[in-house]
């Protein structure tokens, strides 16, 4: 990966750090030895890649959208495929990235925290292929909009806790990950799902997502035959956006923008925007400090998006940082822009873009009309939309879902 | 100083008991009434945890503890008042316990010389290891306010030397693995780690995590000064009601 | 793809054939010149190739299944990863090079039959990402059994026509493709989804899904150093099986097995075996000469299975012929073995077969456990189950989702 | 001999009326009683529909016909017996129509033996392309039936020699794309088409699909020998009952 996205004393400048309790820094130390090593040992990004290229589909293409482009007659839009990947998101490449990490370090057993369920599926199939014990920790209120990953995590062997504590969502989950990593650190591993908590979290989910970077930088230079003018790529932790940036970083003509949950829009407080709305401020909180949606007293607000996957009061502090140096945009879509946006995605490519990919799709669709048609546009498509069939046949009301539930339910009435 | 208060409880009584309560849980008159209680019962040292959103350390019951106080209105401002008050009210010692982002959000200079305003003796931060604690130790140092620091078992010897270094007035050593609240055995196990954190520091030794009855801190009495009883106290409010609050710490030294 | 799966005058020895009425006799005739002319073009094939190299991900993977090896402690188990296609499934394969082939005939529809929904899926994303016109023929009792389908071919701009007449499956929806194909064949293709049906499909289809079987033989060799000793394909209509068998059918050393629904059980008349039963004979339906299950008169049977995409009365009349070559062995899976493999493999390896190609995961583990630790053999997972969460939850009897259904259910009502 | 007889008849009236019942539908009294009110109506042919489980060339209607027809246990034996029953009682010739696995799974020969022996006078297989029917051919020649073939509007002038020369008594001239049952409009269109058919063949020409009234009788005397009357024959049935369907037939040529 590239060396730019190296923490110093675990800060990227004043963002990241490691706030974690006393009995919790053996295993940090542990980690980060194990990490290093790992890092420094060629073989096992070898490794890494022969796994994601025979278990996943890796590389995953990227797709030129042909009719999308022509819609909007602006911008050349290419589209990363990341909902290609075993398990249909980007997830999969940090999940069994950390899968061999623990292998290394001889640990039986990983949890893991989910808000959409893709990271909790992803962790519990990394865990039933490599014969780990597996509980994931989730959001009560995402285990009820999320039901068909419950059931295959369940069906992979995971146990499901659901969290009943706080706001119910991915943050009161990633605390109950942790208290059960505290009691249970000597053999069991927390896959973090996300680039954000204490370092080296951050740095090594972004090492393992890098390879959607790497891979797209090649692609779209031997496809587009150049650089794209922008990057963008949706942000709830930020994992799919720091694997896909991190391949332009240090080519400073390509601008990246990372886009935020809009919610109900970011003037009211019913939203996921850390940045990109005026309510966001600098924490610490979770084992790490970057911007959180708090009030004055530093208890972290509610926050809220159509897609469970951007519903998190923080953002990857490597984010934070690219936001101070200006490197990395931020703006945010609002849940009806994405469910028009992935309503167009599917009707016009054939793609079906998860309604947290779809937030980068609908902020790339505000911008791409007034480029250049000469110019060309890279969109991470983080992961796919079938899981959402749920909020999605919601979102749109259609009647003959709603029909056929109604029907499914009295059938298992009778 | 308030090793030097501890130092002097301990002339006459060991082992010292140190109790703890989450300001404005489950409102603030009960919290008031336990302090009450809790002073009447002849507690040594008393933890006011100011409430978070997100305690990654404590367990189930302070957990809830928490949240029900953010609800019922505790705010910074609201638990500043109340430790003010208390303080002044009683000569027992009190110290803030709550996570770093309390402080970082007030700024953490103007949160310390507050706290020290209000009366406290000390602060314990759970989430904040000396690493990440430079500006905060410079602050507490400033207006006096000692930083209590933590042991676990799993910390190496190496790092219990480091750890001493940076903590003032006593080191707080988890009993075992885990968050708040649940049981611990009171073992050998546990013997050989607290001699551990004994040689590594001259400072009182106050021990918590699953101090739940007598024989606990009758155990305690020979591998340490401070026996602190945090859940189990919430424990009996919730289930028995605050007029057995006070016979409960009497017992646990009887 | 091998030239030794070319029909001589429509027919494979005495299977085959094209009955078709008088009305389509011009249709079929543009039809096999087209197909004709675009297989002689050798830049045919590398567009399909490189079409489904950037909009789908193959190459498709095949995955060692290292913990299935151990389990069952006898031949090696590979798979070939064609659920990790855009869509879920080898059916993008079919589709998509007959999408170009339409392109090249300049017709504006398309329309297809469904039995699983995977095909019509696939179908109605070709018609989206080349811009046509697109209506799918659906069993009514295969669209209330695969709503999820449904609802996304709806999304993806198709008309989904539920057929109600006949025994409201996947043969009858094929009926109505016709019907409509006789009305409006100048501007439209009828998209047929398998290896069936009348001359060129049966050898076309094969065509475009042989790259299944090109990749593996030569991923095969190069992963476990040699041959695998069996492959394994559910077979429906028989494109999965073709396609994977079509790469090592000159290799007489490597045995081929097609597995049909069981149902329950070829005994009974509840299953789909047309060859592995003995209810099968030779018969003309649907415009094509091959093994039915019908009874004395010739009237077709209903059949049975868990899998909606093998719920088909007649088979590929290449695969016919190569069961009576005895170049193919063919065995059934009851729908109860086949819903324990599929548990068996997601638990295992974290793998979601469908359950179409569950059927042929439960064949090989019936055979893995007998053959020596050297061997080894290939299985075709021909696509994703998840698709399938209604049926598994069904089958499986999972009390949490049936409780999320009736929950969502009183939602709606209220 | 289907021609002769064809031939005989137009000599006396033109165009020809060849009309339609799918066997067992909706029942075999009823079936029956349809053919009673044809040859009453001075229907000149008629087609016996064997039911298929698969009709890929019927609409709708007919469409639904074959399949209430084999739930009533419209067999192939019983299709024989009702065929037999119906060219003794009646002097009107009398064709099959069905599909080719009817055929197939019978054995072709033997089921070609039966049908003249029931005393039919042709056959219309519409799945069956000369290209798969020599034995069909073969076994049809050597009983002495005539195997009825189709034009179409797709049909090139080639291809309608090359079925020609397979055709024996009359060439069915389907009217238009689609299946049985939807409208046809009689235009240009059609009466070019029909020249065409005319330029092919010696071989009268009967034209069906969408035939409903009078005029569509009309306009085709012009073009045609025979008038091909279908699903509109079950329509009135279903719409109107049985005691319609004999004034309709007669109003189509009064
Ligand atoms: C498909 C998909 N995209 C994006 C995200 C957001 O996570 P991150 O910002 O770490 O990529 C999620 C989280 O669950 C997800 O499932
Ligand atoms: C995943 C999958 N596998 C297999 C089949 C069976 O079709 P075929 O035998 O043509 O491969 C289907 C049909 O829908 C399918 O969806």
């Amino acid at each position: 990966m590239t060396d730019s996205i190296r923490a110093t004393q675990g800060y990227f400048s004043q963002f990241g750090g490691a706030f974690v309790p006393e009995v919790l820094q053996r295993t940090f130390d542990e980690l980060n030895l194990a990490f290093e090593t790992a890092r420094n040992d060629p073989e096992f990004w070898r490794s890494y890649v022969q796994l994601m290229g025979t278990y996943s589909c890796r590389p995953t293409p990227i797709t030129y959208a042909e009719n999308l482009s022509r819609h909007f007659g602006g911008a050349q839009i290419y589209i990363k495929r990341e909902d290609l990947n075993h398990t249909g998101a980007h997830k999969a490449n940090n999940v069994m990235g950390q899968g061999l990490l623990v292998k290394r370090m001889g640990k039986r057993r990983v949890i893991a925290e989910t808000g959409a369920g893709q990271h909790g599926v992803a962790t519990a199939t990394m865990a039933a292929k490599f014969g780990f014990e597996c509980t994931i920790y989730m959001g009560e209120v995402d285990v009820a909009r999320q039901r068909p990953n419950v059931f295959w995590m369940e069906r992979l062997g995971a146990k499901v806790v659901p969290v009943r504590e706080g706001s119910r969502t991915l943050k009161d989950a990633i605390n109950e990950a942790f208290r059960d990593w505290v009691s249970n650190m000597d053999d069991t591993h927390y896959v973090l799902g996300t680039a954000c908590g204490p370092h080296p979290f951050p740095e090594m989910v972004t090492y393992f997502q890098s390879i959607i970077g790497q891979e797209a930088r090649r692609q779209i230079v031997e496809i587009a035959g150049k650089l794209p003018d922008r990057v963008y790529a949706c942000v709830g932790g930020g994992s799919n956006a720091m694997g896909l940036f991190s391949g332009f970083l240090s080519d400073k003509e390509v601008e990246l923008v990372g886009v935020e949950a809009g919610g109900k829009g970011v003037t009211t407080h019913e939203h996921a925007a850390r940045i990109a709305s005026k309510h966001g401020s600098i924490g610490v909180a979770q084992g790490y400090k970057t911007y959180f949606l708090q009030n004055q007293d530093g208890q972290m607000n509610e926050t809220h998006s159509v897609a469970a996957g951007l519903d998190y009061v923080g953002i990857s502090p490597i984010l934070a940082h690219l936001h101070h140096t200006g490197r990395v945009r931020f703006e945010a879509a609002t849940d009806a822009e994405v469910v028009e946006a992935l309503k167009l995605v599917v009707r016009k490519e054939g793609l079906i873009p998860a309604l947290e990919s779809s937030h980068a799709f609908a902020r790339a669709f505000v911008e791409a009309p007034n480029m250049p048609v000469t110019s060309s546009i890279l969109i991470n498509q983080s992961g796919r939309g079938d899981k959402d069939i749920f909020t999605v046949a919601d979102a749109l009301h259609d009647p003959d879902w709603v029909e056929f539930i109604k029907k499914k339910a009295e059938a298992y009435r009778a | 100083m308030l090793e030097t208060i501890i130092r002097a409880k301990l002339a006459e009584r060991a082992p010292l008991l140190m109790t703890h309560i989450v300001i404005g849980y489950p409102d603030f008159d009960t919290s008031l009434a336990l302090i009450d209680a809790m002073v009447e019962s002849g507690v040594d040292l008393i933890e006011l945890q100011i409430p978070f959103s997100e305690p990654i350390a404590d367990g189930p019951v302070i957990l809830h503890a928490n949240q029900v106080a953010l609800e019922k209105g505790s705010t910074v401002d609201r638990c500043f008042e109340f430790a003010e008050h208390v303080s002044r009210k009683y000569a027992v010692p009190f110290l803030f316990m709550t996570y770093y982002n309390i402080l970082f959000r007030q700024g953490v200079r103007s949160f310390v010389e507050r706290a020290r305003k209000a009366g406290l003796k000390g602060m314990i931060v759970p989430d904040l290891p000396p690493e990440e604690a430079s500006e905060y130790e410079a602050a507490m140092a400033e207006v006096g306010l000692d930083p209590v620091y933590i042991f676990a078992p799993t910390t190496s010897p190496e790092r219990m030397q480091k750890l001493a270094a940076h903590a003032k007035g006593f080191v707080y050593c988890v009993a075992r693995k885990g968050v708040t609240g649940s049981s611990t055995d009171f073992s050998d196990e546990l013997s050989s780690y607290l001699a551990r954190a004994r040689a590594a520091t001259k400072l009182p030794l106050a021990v918590g995590f699953g101090v739940k009855r007598k024989q606990d801190v009758d155990f305690l009495q020979a591998h340490a000064e401070i026996a602190v009883v945090g859940s189990e106290t919430l424990r009996v409010l919730e289930q028995e009601g605050i007029a057995r609050v006070g016979p409960f710490l009497r017992g646990l030294r009887a």
